[in-house]
């Protein structure tokens, strides 16, 4: 492996001479299109996980219809997925979004569902006495009673897809980090692949602190009640 | 007369019933989905490329006279055994080692964030550069997937102990060696075992993606050149290449299954070590 | 079956506690926050002392102190005349809610003192048996801490405690959290202990009628920084029964007097800074007519 | 602050009639019965406490009246209206019978202000805009100014008790059913919420359905004592509380307040003795 100062000076060299550093065009279009492609996925599982979680935790009968083929699925590894999702989608672009998205989809659905089962039944009951009606709960309870646990979805959903994104990236495309780490293997130009590992690191690293910083500024309620209280 | 009764309870349980029901749908509309262009002229998208069940079903059947396929299965196995084992074995100590020393969680644990965010996989090319075998590149990986969920967990677990405990130990003179045999590694077992079911989901992962690429990367050869010696992963990947799509399902839910089972293998474990958990 | 004798049967009563103008504070500078103040007095031998005070006040930093898990920032505490450095079996804690160890049955946190000095012998298993029968347990000796109820773990807990032989038991609002009727049969159960055997005990609580019912010695102190507002000798004469308690002019005295004290600590700590809450209160006492 | 003459307002809603209560739990095959042919008049305006061991049955009554859960057989009636009764074996859930749980249920994620609002709100019987005041004055009124922008969570767990009473008193309830709501609180925090409970009685003189096992808090506050069986559960001595309201805490140590603790004493401690040999259980 090349020493940590072979792989920096390659990093911030203007002339690199392994064709990779923070000066080349490409290395940010690589790091583009990795972005890109976790935050469609990232999006995708978002907006399908979440409602799906929480009508699989609110309705018992859907929980009862839907859940078992989810639980029959969910053992097969997202990486499983590459040739069937090679063979499903056109082109290089969708297969990978394809197994990102798969296993942030199952993280962010099954912590919605857990969220929704977690709320004390006294939060529903009082809503009723108040003469809440069921959309009402729905919107006014079970939605931010599950907050939390929807958010360590999405950050558990975050760290799967940044895992899967790069596997998929190093079987088939044509640009991402992955691919980088991965040429570099093949072109025998080693600091690249270092370059690659530790953006890698980077970029994931930044992605979740801002899924936790969302996090923090829509449950305020949690912060601020860390601070005062007795926990009774 | 009770027993029956009881046995009709269950076997009617509108959630089994359903349950049952779910999983005959979704079989029928796979099905339906699959002999879509044939059956209806009209090809459903994405899922009329994917095999119907029944044909799996006669290729699995093929399948479990073949000794190749049950070598895939085995050495997978052997993979996540071996690399989940040197997890467990490292990152225990080490996580308790971290959770017990301030100083020793003050060198160690920032070098931990650091590498923590770099998935598993990214480290395929280095580790093969780096491990003179293939395989124990692959066990390496395996280790990574495994390890991070581990050691947090085992921290976490530690440091989470009442202190109260503590205290009372103390205070009925205890110290040292047993304070850690009677307090500190029962507290933390079931944060241990925690961490240990994820880990799991995690290395089955790492597994099936390591052996595809070793084995589908044209320029990593060795060991996984043969189909037989390559695990489920280059099963998969080989009958992808193959053009046998049917194999690809079945090596699909072979390892969905062998992931259930050794979960769940681990779960029962985990149950049995900490009985007093079970008990409410 | 081998009867369980404490030592201090065997022995004069043991155990005197001197504490002496102890004062305590957590964090240092500008954040320093006093939480005990220029505390003094004496846990005699042999006699069951009650602390009573407003919750939130520094009574558990009190017991940390006296424990030896905490040094005081000032000041000197004592047990029979030496100074307490540390931890030691000598004095035992019973904590508020359980501690006890949940991976452990009942039986085997019984006996967890004498197996952390080596001492698992045959003699020491039947102490722990008839121990075990004496707080009503043995049928339950094999069951962990979650399969038993909030009164059974209290027990327990005694056990466990009393297995060591300590000089002093202290009991930290030990039973806090059960039901009023557990609790009643709780305070009955502990009050017949003491007065069989005589142990030298610290029971801190925020209850006046567990504290009066119990207490030999009552100490009221106040509000954050933690300062002893009275000393108060309960000489209601033992065996006490909860239902004679009611009918006690001397235990009613007490309780009159006691009260009147602990309201105004309790409100104090009750309002806390909120202006709101402080005129609420105010309103309040000029509608009872009191301040 | 308090202009409106104290306990002098008559009571004329809040008349809550229960006969003959069933409730068989069925869980998976072993029948439970947990109320048995329990029959009990509740007047407007009263306080009525249910005293009884953990478990015995009592918080089954409350959520048959609160319409959480069904009743097995039996009527209940509230001001002549039948919540539940033949061929209707549960209850509607209303803003007329606001419950109080033992373990609080302000949502954490709101406000307290958003808290108290919420009820009219959902209700639909104010606008958000109308509700918010109400709910600032009646805060006001409790001595809850200037936590109104604070979470449940920032606040002391007896404040928390008094915001959630308050929220169920914006709806003008009814009855309010109280279940054990100040069983975490120490006894010194305690007794200062109980009057702060009878403050807020003494200003509305709504019905109050209270569930302790606490006997102390129980004469301390009630018109009326109902000291029930263990299970099942139905009454087993009802008892009049003659101090007259309004009471502060010096009537603790009164001889009065002496002669009726012990009165229900015995009653009490032979139904705890019970319950404790079946083997207590909390929660």
């Amino acid at each position: 492996m090349p020493g940590l100062t072979v792989v920096f000076t390659e990093w911030v060299s203007k002339n690199p001479p392994y064709g990779l550093s923070i000066y080349t065009p490409e290395y940010y279009q690589h790091v583009l299109t990795s972005v890109q492609r976790v935050a469609i996925a990232f999006g995708l599982a978002t907006l399908l996980g979440v409602p799906f979680g929480l009508l699989l935790g609110w309705s018992r009968k859907f929980k009862d219809f839907v859940f078992p083929v989810f639980e029959i699925l969910r053992p097969i590894p997202a990486l499983a997925w590459v040739p069937l999702a090679i063979l499903m989608f056109k082109g290089t672009e969708s297969p990978v979004i394809f197994i990102t998205f798969l296993p942030a989809f199952f993280a962010t659905t099954l912590n919605t569902m857990l969220g929704v089962h977690s709320i004390d039944e006294s939060y529903i009951r009082a809503a009723y006495c108040l003469g809440a009606k069921r959309a009402q709960i729905f919107r006014h309870v079970v939605l931010p009673g599950a907050l939390p646990f929807i958010f360590t979805g999405l950050q558990i959903s975050m760290g799967v897809g940044w895992f899967s994104l790069v596997a998929g990236e190093m079987i088939s495309g044509e640009y991402g980090l992955g691919y980088v780490i991965y040429s570099g293997y093949t072109l025998v130009s080693y600091p690249v692949i270092a370059i690659g590992m530790i953006t890698l690191g980077l970029v994931g690293w930044i992605s979740s602190a801002l899924v936790r910083i969302v996090g923090t500024s829509l449950m305020q309620w949690r912060v601020r009640s860390l601070g005062l209280g007795d926990g009774s | 007369m009770r027993l029956a009764e009881e046995m009709k309870k269950r076997l009617f349980d509108p959630t089994r019933l359903r349950a049952i029901f779910a999983i005959v749908v979704f079989v029928v509309l796979w099905e339906l989905g699959s002999r879509s262009k044939d059956w209806f002229g009209y090809a459903a998208p994405w899922i009329s490329v994917i095999p119907a069940p029944d044909a799996v079903i006669v290729v699995w059947w093929g399948l479990l006279g073949d000794a190749g396929y049950w070598q895939s299965g085995y050495l997978s196995l052997l993979r996540v055994l071996s690399g989940f084992g040197a997890a467990l074995l490292i990152g225990v100590p080490l996580g308790l080692l971290m959770a017990l020393s301030r100083n020793f969680y003050g060198i160690v644990f920032p070098t931990f964030e650091v590498l923590r965010p770099i998935p598993p996989l990214a480290w395929v090319p280095a580790a093969i550069i780096f491990w003179p075998t293939q395989e124990l590149s692959i066990a390496f990986i395996t280790f990574l997937g495994a390890f991070y969920t581990i050691v947090i967990n085992t921290v976490d677990g530690a440091k989470s102990i009442d202190p109260r405990y503590f205290e009372a130990a103390r205070a009925m003179g205890s110290s040292g060696w047993d304070v850690f045999r009677r307090i500190i590694l029962p507290g933390t077992l079931p944060s241990i075992t925690l961490g240990a079911a994820v880990g799991m989901g995690i290395v089955w992962e790492v597994v099936v993606a390591a052996e595809m690429i070793s084995g589908g990367g044209s320029s990593m050869g060795g060991a996984g050149a043969s189909g037989a010696g390559g695990g489920l992963g280059f099963f998969i990947w080989n009958s992808y290449t193959g053009g046998s799509y049917e194999q690809i399902v079945v090596g699909m839910l072979s390892i969905g299954i062998a992931g259930y089972l050794s979960s769940g293998g681990l779960r029962m474990l985990g149950e049995w070590i900490t009985p007093w958990l079970r008990v409410r | 079956m081998a009867e369980f004798t404490p030592a201090t049967l065997k022995h004069p009563p043991q155990g005197e506690i001197r504490v002496d103008n102890v004062s305590h504070s957590y964090g240092v500078g500008k954040f320093a926050k006093e939480v005990v103040k220029d505390c003094g007095f004496t846990i005699e031998a042999g006699k069951l002392t009650v602390m009573i005070g407003p919750s939130g006040c520094g009574k558990s930093t009190l017991i940390r102190l006296i424990a030896g898990f905490e040094k005081p920032s000032k000041g000197s505490i004592s047990i029979d005349g030496k100074p307490i450095t540390g931890p030691g079996k000598d004095r035992l804690v019973v904590f508020q809610e359980t501690a006890l160890f949940p991976w452990m049955s009942a039986y085997n946190n019984t006996l967890y003192g004498p197996r952390a000095r080596g001492e698992d012998t045959p003699e020491i298993h039947r102490e722990a048996q008839s121990l075990v029968e004496r707080v009503g347990l043995t049928a339950f000796r094999n069951k962990y801490p979650t399969q038993l109820s909030g009164g059974m773990q209290r027990r327990v807990e005694l056990a466990r405690a009393m297995i060591n032989n300590p000089k002093v038991m202290i009991l930290d609002e030990p039973f806090r959290g059960l039901d009023a009727m557990t609790k009643a049969l709780m305070q009955e159960y502990y009050s017949a202990l003491h007065e069989e055997f005589h142990q030298t005990a610290f029971f801190v609580t925020t209850d006046i009628d567990e504290a009066i019912f119990m207490a030999d010695r009552l100490i009221i102190v106040s509000n954050i920084p933690t300062r002893v507002c009275a000393v108060v000798e309960v000489d209601v004469p033992r065996p006490r029964r909860l239902v004679d308690i009611y009918e006690n002019d001397r235990a009613n005295q007490i309780k009159m007097s006691a009260l009147s004290m602990l309201h105004e600590e309790a409100m104090k700590s009750f309002v806390g800074g909120s202006k709101a809450a402080s005129d609420f209160v105010d309103a309040y006492s000029k509608r009872t007519g009191k301040t | 602050m308090s202009a409106t003459p104290l306990h002098k307002k008559v009571a004329t809603r809040g008349h809550l009639k229960i006969q003959d209560a069933h409730k068989v739990y069925d869980p998976e095959g072993a029948a439970v019965l947990a109320v048995d042919n329990c029959s009990l008049e509740i007047q407007p305006g009263e306080i009525c406490m249910i005293v009884g061991p953990s478990g015995c049955g009592k918080t089954t009554l409350l959520n048959a009246i609160a319409g959480f859960h069904s009743l097995t057989s039996g009527t209940i009636h509230l001001d002549g209206e039948m919540l539940c009764g033949p061929g209707k074996p549960k209850a509607e859930p209303g803003a007329d019978r606001i419950v109080v749980f033992q373990n609080g249920a302000l949502f954490p994620w709101k406000t307290n202000l958003e808290n108290v609002a919420f009820g009219p709100i959902m209700q639909g019987t104010m606008s958000p805009q109308e509700a918010r005041e109400k709910a600032r004055a009646i805060m006001a009124d409790a001595g809850l100014s200037g936590m109104e922008n604070n979470y449940p969570g920032e606040i002391s767990s007896g404040v928390r008790r008094r915001v959630e009473i308050v929220r169920a008193l914006m709806n003008d309830p009814k009855v309010l059913l109280l279940d054990e709501p100040y069983r975490a609180l120490d006894s010194l925090t305690k007794s200062v919420m109980h009057e702060a409970l009878l403050e807020i009685y003494y200003r509305n003189q709504v019905t109050i359905f209270f569930i302790t096992h606490d006997l102390e808090e129980a004469i301390f506050l009630g018109h009326r004592v109902v000291i029930m069986t263990t299970r099942p559960c139905k009454p087993k001595k009802i008892l009049t509380v003659d101090i007259p309201h309004p009471r502060d805490y010096s009537v603790l140590t009164s001889p009065r307040f002496r002669e009726l603790m012990d009165e229900t004493m015995e009653a009490v401690h032979e139904e705890a003795v019970k319950a404790f040999a079946a083997g207590e259980r909390e929660g």
